[in-house]
């Protein structure tokens, strides 16, 4: 099984994992790194060791992924290939938040810099802005809709 | 008081301490959900659950006629508001009042005086009460403002009358700074404002926020539960708590000189419930008054835990006219050291919030530990609410213990799913100067311990992940 | 300290507290498990996990050359026996004493000579410790009997030499009742324990079981960490425990006289680590000297509460030779007042033993509440291990406010599918000489808490539990 | 859906429950009681008047139940017929425990009254008896051997 992920700047890596009853086998840059696995009291447990265990949180499947500052986008045994289609003319939420106001209709012309939209995330407004001069292809949302991180808001035809 | 049916008009960890201590002393604890939350973790403390239609804040937790129709309807005897939202609202107050609803707070005329800023410092002023020197008034000119310089001594600080988050505001440490940058702050008020009127005020160096608990009854009593130090903070906000305060340290004279000055305060205005006397204190340890909140504090667990004070439940008694649970301030003591850190849903190194779904939450924690939270697996945070999302609070024999026990908590606090500044306190509990105890309200712009935040996990970590999703679908 | 490696050699919830302050200390806390116990919930907590082969207590947790097998094997530095089992065993601590292994406890020699009983009271006596005044050895005639209860004071007990377990005793108030009893006592030893030999003691009517804490390190330098009232009893075992001493109350001079007579016990035996010194008093307040327990005890956590001493963490540095928390018997003071039920899987009524499996747990609840416990959904309770699985306790500003923190606690105590003494605690919880701790050990005897306990609920309580089996089914 | 319940001395009761999306349905002694349930955050809360909510633990489906000092068997959407096969003849275990001792072996005769095994419950031992005159006829259990509440162990034909 392949881990490939993503972070919000497009740059990804891959972990493999050989996933047995008892130890996991990751690859990473071609190096070998076992994990022992136990579940106790209902409660998952790992170790690089085999003597010492650290618990595992109760992880669901998740397309998102955080380290620390980082937000990755993870895809579980496959690579999509349409992964770049993110470029300068589609604007992409890179937090949740709230769509307080289309600057824009559909059809109009924008110039590079020009603001598209605003998103409230958590009390403060973030001016959204074209990262291309072109026409306004297709809007996805509409004022007061509430988004998750990695939603297409706008399309915009260069 | 037994059996009276009291309204949380809140949300999150504070819905949630209200309601424990209104169910241990016997009364109903009602909570509410909104359409922008569901499914409110609060809500488990919470004896009765109603709905209170809206889908943000506006609608919900800030509309008065709304709320006051809920009273009607559910037959609510008591309203206890949490902290933001309406708890420092006149209005509300006024609105119970008048209803002979009992507002789990201080009296409408207290709310009204401290809540407005110039009010509150006459108000200080008069009492006695050491207030920040500076100008009466806006400065008009280069002359006036060395005058005051002199008169206050200097470093001083020029500042927009219409300023706040660190823009328009420069300090001057003599006559001849003063010259050099009036204008220039004239023209920053002027633009970042749209009004370019000065205050001059004494500027304190490395200051020191720190904060005294009131507890008053209804009868006139009026009591300190000691103070507490929040001075490491970022964008004016607090992250990491204190009590006692380490830099007023082993020296009681000033201990008690800043905690009678927080009584004197409250005297000043009949206070008569849970409240905070705000100070700023220098290097030199004179402290000046800055602002009272009327209300709980995010914070107030600290002096819980090293007074064994419980601020809610003789907040609840208070209200309801009970005696508190002391009859004289010397029954009140410090007893060991307590830190809390502040658990955001934000990102560890630019600080800024960073909204999300919970997928994973672990805890192990020593002895000691207290963790007020309102966090489960698949919780969401959204915009709409405080990215604040837990207390993780530790009491120790003494500083070192309670700094112990912190850290060690800190490794067992597992929160997947969302950016927290989980990294960034985990850097800032073994920086030496914070270990120290020696900062002040610079530290975050100082010492930067953001900058020491790796921006992503090694690879183990990521395994760990993995295995984690793996496992978890195992076993369901 | 730092990183030295330290096998619990125990389980349960005492397993769990000694790995979070070993981890908090910096240790590696490395846990065991056995063939009759092979998920056990005190895992979670430790650092490594190491197979202890055996399926009944004799081939795992006392059989000290396997133990020390392990210890060689895992390169151990050190052992807490946490309570039972080797804890207070002379083998097992000159054992690690000649391999070098730090024993976490005291000396070989104060292990041996407070455990033998007849040499701990002579050690007392010897140290001016007030003991129970009786005859010295065997008494053959009713003459003797008599002689000696008209010197120490009537009431007297005649006690089978042999006796425990409240059998081959007797009370006698004067000559008379002597004269009457002596032979069927006498019969009463023979039959039951096969020796007909008796003694003679002072018969402290209505007593009370006080104990003190003590806190001693590698140095010579030893504390008492104040008192706990353990009066509440079944089959002489604590099921309740206050601490400060509720019938000791404000009386400061009895409360110095034991803690400091508790001080002597302990110098006298050159003790130096964590360790309890109980006595009896009277209702005179009058105190005799018991036993000393020379480990950390079931209720430390009491004490803990209400001094803010983390007695185990100080019991681990102690024994490295590390410098415990304070450096005065000043520095401790009591603050607020704790106390500890213990949850133990048996018949609220008959109060006998019934293990189980648990199927459901839930809790909820007030601030101020430590429950150490080794429960969770699926957890077997197995008859070979102590019925005890919990121990709930609560901290309050006063009495007043622990009884109503841990009655509310109780309520919020959902433990499914086995019988425990939840329903029994909260009879006595909201028992009038309980409330107002006007009780002594014959409590249980005399009031019968366990009569007032329904034997089923009622109709609505079977429907929540059909409720819970069926929402169960459809979340899964 | 009806619950039977059989306590120690045999004594049952049964509990009709009709279970709804919303709300449970409950049928005793021809009187019916209404209770609303609700799942919220990931666990689930029960009201008998729709305003009033309390936290119902994760509850599996169990053979036993036990409520204070009484523990019953649950029987759900069934009664099975040879409920009372218990007879003074079949020594069923009242409470889980460990076999210290077998007094007797197959085919033995034995007297009502006369000690046949004895069972080791926390730390005390408990001498079973049997409850009639007879022989053994089966022996279900070994020296050792944990057993479960309910366990039958010895039969004894009369």
């Amino acid at each position: 099984m392949r881990y490939h992920f993503l972070n919000q700047d497009m740059k990804e890596f891959a972990l493999d994992v050989e996933v047995n009853k008892d130890a996991f086998e990751f690859t990473s840059d071609g190096e070998k790194t076992k994990m022992f696995v136990k579940t106790l009291a209902g409660k998952n447990y790992y170790s690089f060791d085999g003597t010492s265990w650290k618990k595992l949180p109760a992880l669901g499947v998740n397309e998102v992924l955080v380290s620390n500052s980082e937000v990755f986008k993870v895809y579980r045994g496959f690579k999509p290939s349409g992964l770049n289609k993110g470029g300068a003319g589609a604007l992409i939420t890179q937090m949740p938040g709230k769509v307080v106001k289309l600057m824009k209709t559909l059809g109009d012309k924008v110039s590079k810099g020009e603001t598209v939209l605003i998103l409230e995330a958590m009390k403060m407004e973030n001016e959204i802005k074209s990262g291309a001069d072109g026409v306004i292809k297709t809007i996805n949302v509409k004022e007061g809709q509430a988004l998750d991180s990695g939603f297409l808001m706008i399309e915009i035809e260069e | 008081m037994k059996g009276k049916r009291v309204l949380i008009i809140n949300r999150g960890e504070i819905a949630i301490r209200v309601a424990k201590a209104l169910n241990e002393l016997g009364l109903v604890s009602v909570g509410v959900w909104t359409d922008n939350e569901t499914e409110p973790p609060h809500l488990e403390y919470c004896q009765e659950w109603v709905h209170l239609e809206g889908s943000n804040n506006k609608e919900t937790y800030l509309d008065i006629p709304k709320i006051m129709k809920i009273i009607e309807d559910y037959k609510i005897d008591g309203v206890h508001p949490g902290y933001g939202f309406l708890s420092e609202n006149r209005e509300f107050s006024e609105t119970l009042a008048k209803k002979g609803i009992t507002f789990i707070g201080p009296n409408p005329t207290a709310v009204y005086k401290m809540g407005a800023k110039d009010i509150s410092k006459q108000i200080a002023k008069a009492a006695g009460v050491p207030v920040v020197p500076g100008s009466v008034g806006e400065v008009a000119t280069i002359e006036e403002a060395i005058k005051i310089g002199n008169e206050i001594g200097y470093p001083i600080l020029l500042k927009a009358v219409a300023g706040g988050g660190g823009k328009g505001m420069r300090p001057c440490a003599n006559d001849a700074e003063v010259k050099a940058n009036f204008a220039a702050v004239q023209r920053e008020a002027l633009s970042s404002f749209g009004y370019a009127a000065l205050l001059v005020e004494k500027y304190i160096l490395n200051p020191h926020h720190i904060e005294v608990q009131i507890l008053a009854d209804k009868k006139g009593n009026v009591y300190h539960v000691f103070e507490r130090e929040c001075s490491i903070q970022r964008r004016h906000q607090k992250i990491i708590e204190e009590a006692p305060s380490p830099f007023i340290g082993t020296d009681e004279k000033v201990r008690q000189d800043i905690c009678m000055t927080a009584v004197k305060c409250a005297k000043a205005v009949d206070y008569d419930s849970a409240g905070t006397v705000e100070f700023i204190m220098g290097e030199d340890k004179k402290f000046y008054f800055l602002e009272m909140n009327t209300r709980i504090q995010v914070e107030h667990p600290i002096t819980e835990e090293i007074t064994g004070v419980d601020l809610v439940a003789n907040m609840i008694k208070s209200a309801f006219g009970e005696p508190l649970d002391f009859k004289s301030q010397d029954e009140i003591v410090i007893h060991g050291h307590a830190i809390e850190l502040r658990i955001c849903a934000e990102d560890p190194i630019t600080m800024l919030p960073a909204p999300g779904k919970v997928v994973g939450f672990e805890t192990t924690f020593p002895q000691g530990i207290r963790f007020d939270h309102c966090i489960y697996p698949k919780y969401t945070i959204t915009p709409d609410f405080d990215p604040m999302i837990g207390k993780l609070i530790a009491k120790g024999f003494n500083r070192e213990v309670a700094l112990r026990k912190v850290r060690n908590a800190l490794d067992g606090l597992v929160i997947e799913g969302i950016k927290t500044n989980i990294p960034l306190h985990k850097v800032i509990l073994r920086e030496e100067t914070f270990v120290k105890g020696e900062y002040s309200t610079a530290y975050i712009g100082k010492i930067k311990p953001q900058d020491k935040v790796a921006p992503k996990e090694d690879m183990k970590a990521f395994m760990v992940k993995v295995a984690a999703v793996e496992m978890n679908g195992r076993n369901s």
